[in-house]
């Protein structure tokens, strides 16, 4: 990777749908390394931004200022949905698949495939059709699929959702080592242990509106609005 | 109202639409028309799903009649038979006296001679004359389309070849492309029509009245100075030779 | 080349001028192909739910065979409907042969294989989605039926349209069972035929491009009805 | 009725003694119709694709007009192939009317829309299930086209079955543009159309059935071969 | 409900698929009340178990017997996917589906539809297509779509993975509710706080077997085996 397509300066973000906003206006730069977790209740639009962030919702134009041309900016990063897209292929041709679109030999790219397959503990799982995986097994396809052509910037929206703790703690292993050899990582949760964790900076989304942001040891020990305080508490929000 | 099968020559000549008007308002008959190949039409008639048949199949028809699918048969009118070319006329059947000699001169030259092939009686009669002739039609030259006779006047235009229709058809027919009128007039080529109402001892519910009603009004001068008058182009092309009986 | 382009000043010509003769044979022709689709859809639609959802042993056997029939030859579907309406044959005594009512029973014939494949195969990925929830809710085949066909019936358009258009071009069987009576049973396409033997092209085109857009018509007007009703993106 | 069971004692007894002449136009037919499918399809399929991913401001009026072409009347389209392909027209130097090819070039016309409609129907559900993923990974159309196609191609399957079905029971264009002709351009259904015309309604009949046994194999076969091929549910 | 469909005995209960078994030989018995949840690492069978048990997996015939006739057994059971099933409908429609199906007035399936929408906090979302609600929406829809017919059985397969915080209280909340009315719970989960929360009975799933099943107290406190530790520890099995 040569220059960075980051960092991604947001102006009045917005995302309508059927005559309702859904998210914003949100106004904010993505720094170039770290991880970020963004936090919130059920339907306040984790979704909706990082979609909208990934280029995948039709939301306000030019509301998002990257540091290279389109074509770079949707080459260099990868997603991890909620609910996981299967292809109707083998789990090691689902994992393989980002290469091949990459242009990389078939034989090469099933070795890879393999390769990670055995990082996320799918290696059990290889030949087997991809849709037959069960809740967690298929989070983890995600992911090594998403990781196979180490983006620069990964979007993850509640990853760990499905997965027992055992799993759980192993990507966070992997997201760790990502976040290392200098992937951004951008991920949802609803495991405020995770955001913990993981977290450099949170953001706090509330409505659609980006209700606190701030690097995460201020965000837990001193969140500023009676609001932020309720969702971690698990209270109801005001 | 009744229904009659006829050949697709008979109904291609457009003689239809200047008598049916004329029958409903003599006889007050709505004449309904199924425009079928000779054979089929004979099967209608046969099965007792129109009430009489209007064809030009000598043999077929006597069959038809020795089957008691008719009472009878009644010759209404002639027309007659033509061969069609490539105006160039590169076999010379322009040229010829008699439709034998017509037909020999495109056998010899192998020109493409394009037949109805479907057993109708334009078919029969076709054949007819190449056994007259002295001719067995085979070889790549003859192409025996099986089609009614517009769809074989248009296999003639694309391939450019020789083919006999009747007169009615061919000048009726709008794609004549680069065909012409080479030869006609020889007397085997006269092709005659012949009414036939189906048996009602066979089929209780065919119109027998309405088919007699027909018949009489088919033998009518009436008819005879329509059919007679009908022109195209300045041609005529039916002659009506019903005989009173 | 001439004759494509007299052929579609004829058809400007008629349509503008009202036609009588052609408004009767375009409301005929728009009236069997519509006939058929309705009652065709009726039988196929359904059908093809119900083999959607359920596995015997033949099923592939069916479906192979229901494929399969898509390729009935029109003239034959004609000949047996013909057989079977003649007056010498089961069903004469009812009279139907050379009427709207034989051509719509052949057309039905030809355009049911054909609507339920297509409906079947629609169905086929919408149940897949919904096998689980129907099964866990307990449902009776013929409610599984009904929630596919109604939740599917953005899909299912397509299969009654293509049954439609299959329908309106349709000229083997309907000839023979209808025998293309002027003022009773002709219809564009017999009249079509009928033109194109007698070498009328450029009029045998024109009733075409009349047919055509025809077509267009009821394919819009179906388009648009389908969208009224739509709520979501489904 | 007894017609139709002389019919199929007709067509046992022709396919049992091998009859030459049978074997013949069964081939031709076979042969025209197999061609027009694949080449209908190799068109059809990715035009289907194409449509289904694609969002453009004319996109539901392509979409009704490929639905409305489904309904193109064979005798129409023959009849303009005929006026293209005849010593006059534009393309009458390459000598190609009352050929078989000309035929499967008519059968094409014919079955591409129809083929191109399902296949879209099929591929939109597919699409909708692939959208955000393939967005996602940075596909370009023709890599997406691609894996449409094939990770949808048992539903695909049914699309050119049903534009096989099409053309193998199409009669009114390949008469006009194949002219019907014994021993080169006579196929099963025109054939039989002549048998018809005739009044020789048992033999047209065993044609007919000779015809549909033809399409039901067809259609095993390709059941069979895509079965083989498959690995999972799918 | 007159007659109870349980107890159900398990006996040599098998699911295969391709040539594997998936689970079992499982012999049991699930008595009449409480709730039982099942817990297990990642493919180890959890939902495999759950579906055979509502009788959606093909398994060794005869294996489950019940107090009741079949359609009875089938009427009187609710299941929530671990992958919520969106039907092509509104919420509201959604949600009312099975009390049309059981022959309720629409009016009436509508307002009861409107009623549990609430109570599972979904009354904003009433008019929206169900397709488009975020992931924990459409687990609260599935849940509330269950309760609506007061199932006797209701089978949970990882409920509130999606859920935030707030959410899962309330959810877990109206589980005891059910359980205290009488409805029998048989869940699935990978939050062993919720185990313990409101488990009366735990299942050890483990490589398509039950490892070690018995009372919550016992069973946390006090478990058997080495991976039935190494699992609640959230170590690598053995
Ligand atoms: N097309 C739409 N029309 C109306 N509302 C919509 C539409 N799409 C999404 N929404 C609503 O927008 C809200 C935000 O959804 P989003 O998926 O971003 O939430 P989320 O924060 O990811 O929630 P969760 O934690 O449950 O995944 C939801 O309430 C959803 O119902
Ligand atoms: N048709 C199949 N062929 C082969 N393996 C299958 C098939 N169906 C399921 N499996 C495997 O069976 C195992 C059990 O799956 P199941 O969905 O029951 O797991 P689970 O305990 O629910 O896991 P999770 O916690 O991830 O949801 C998985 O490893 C899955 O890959
Ligand atoms: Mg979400
Ligand atoms: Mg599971």
């Amino acid at each position: 990777m040569v220059a960075s397509i980051l960092p991604l300066h947001l102006t009045g973000l917005e995302v309508h749908r059927r005559g309702k906003r859904l998210l914003g206006p949100v106004s904010m730069t993505l720094k170039g390394d770290g991880t970020t977790v963004i936090i919130g209740p059920n339907g306040s639009g984790k979704t909706t931004f990082l979609r909208a962030l990934h280029g995948l919702e039709r939301c306000t134009h030019d509301a998002a200022k990257w540091q290279a041309d389109e074509e770079t900016v949707r080459a260099r990063q990868a997603f991890v949905f909620q609910s996981p897209i299967m292809m109707r292929r083998s789990v090691q041709d689902c994992i393989a698949y980002p290469l091949i679109l990459a242009g990389q030999g078939k034989t090469n790219a099933r070795a890879a495939a393999a390769e990670w397959a055995e990082r996320v503990g799918l290696s059990a799982a290889l030949t087997r059709p991809a849709h037959v995986l069960s809740g967690g097994e298929k989070q983890k396809l995600a992911l090594a699929r998403a990781l196979i052509r180490q983006p620069e910037l990964l979007f993850l929206d509640e990853p760990c959702a499905n997965l027992d703790g055992r799993s759980t703690r192993e990507i966070e292993v992997i997201l760790a080592d990502a976040r290392q050899s200098g992937t951004r990582v951008v991920m949802s949760t609803h495991d405020m242990g995770q955001a913990r964790r993981l977290a450099d900076d949170v953001i706090f989304l509330y409505g659609g509106l980006i209700h606190e942001a701030g690097p995460k040891d201020a965000f837990f020990s001193a969140p500023k609005t009676p609001e932020t305080r309720a969702f971690l508490n698990g209270d109801l929000l005001p | 109202e009744m229904k009659m099968a006829v050949t697709t020559s008979f109904a291609n000549s457009g003689l239809a639409d200047v008598l049916l008007p004329q029958i409903q308002a003599d006889t007050g008959l709505e004449v309904q028309l199924l425009i079928v190949g000779t054979g089929q039409a004979l099967r209608l008639g046969a099965a007792g799903d129109v009430d009489a048949v209007l064809v030009h199949a000598r043999a077929a028809e006597d069959k038809f009649i020795a089957e008691g699918n008719a009472t009878h048969r009644r010759e209404i009118m002639y027309n007659d038979f033509v061969i069609i070319g490539p105006a160039g006329d590169p076999a010379g059947a322009g040229k010829a006296t008699s439709a034998d000699e017509a037909l020999v001169a495109i056998a010899d030259a192998k020109a493409p001679f394009v037949s109805r092939g479907d057993d109708s009686g334009t078919h029969k009669k076709e054949l007819s004359l190449w056994a007259s002739a002295g001719v067995e039609p085979t070889g790549d030259w003859y192409r025996a389309v099986g089609a009614g006779m517009g769809a074989a006047l248009n296999t003639a235009s694309g391939m450019n070849g020789y083919i006999m229709s009747d007169r009615a058809s061919w000048l009726k027919f709008g794609n004549k492309g680069d065909l012409a009128l080479l030869f006609a007039g020889d007397p085997v080529l006269f092709n005659q029509y012949a009414y036939m109402p189906v048996n009602p001892a066979k089929h209780a519910h065919v119109n027998n009245d309405a088919a007699m009603a027909l018949e009489g009004w088919l033998v009518s001068d009436t008819a005879k100075a329509l059919i007679d008058g009908y022109t195209i182009a300045g041609e005529k092309l039916f002659t009506f030779n019903a005989t009173a009986n | 080349m001439n004759d494509i382009l007299l052929g579609l000043a004829e058809a400007a010509r008629l349509i503008v001028s009202f036609d009588p003769e052609l408004i009767e044979i375009t409301l005929r022709s728009l009236q069997v192909s519509v006939g058929a689709m309705v009652i065709a859809s009726a039988i196929g639609l359904p059908f093809g739910a119900w083999l959607a959802i359920n596995r015997f042993r033949m099923r592939r056997v069916v479906i192979a065979l229901l494929n399969a029939l898509m390729g009935l030859p029109p003239v034959v579907v004609g000949l047996i409907v013909y057989i079977l309406l003649s007056r010498s044959g089961p069903f004469g005594v009812l009279g139907l042969l050379f009427t709207p009512t034989a051509m719509v029973i052949a057309q039905v014939i030809i355009i049911t294989p054909l609507i339920a494949s297509i409906a079947h195969q629609a169905i086929r990925e919408l149940w897949a989605d919904y096998h689980d929830l129907l099964i866990s809710l307990n449902t009776t085949k013929s409610q599984r039926i009904r929630a596919l066909l109604w939740d599917g019936r953005r899909a299912l358009l397509t299969a009654s349209l293509a049954g439609f258009g299959r329908a309106i071009g349709e000229v083997g069987a309907i000839m023979i069972v209808g025998g293309n009576i002027d003022h009773a049973t002709r219809v564009l396409t017999t009249a079509i035929a009928l033109e194109t033997g007698k070498g009328e092209f450029a009029l045998a085109l024109a009733l075409g491009f009349v047919l055509i857009a025809l077509a267009i018509a009821v394919n819009f007007a179906m388009h648009a009805l389908s969208r009224t009703e739509r709520s979501g993106r489904w």
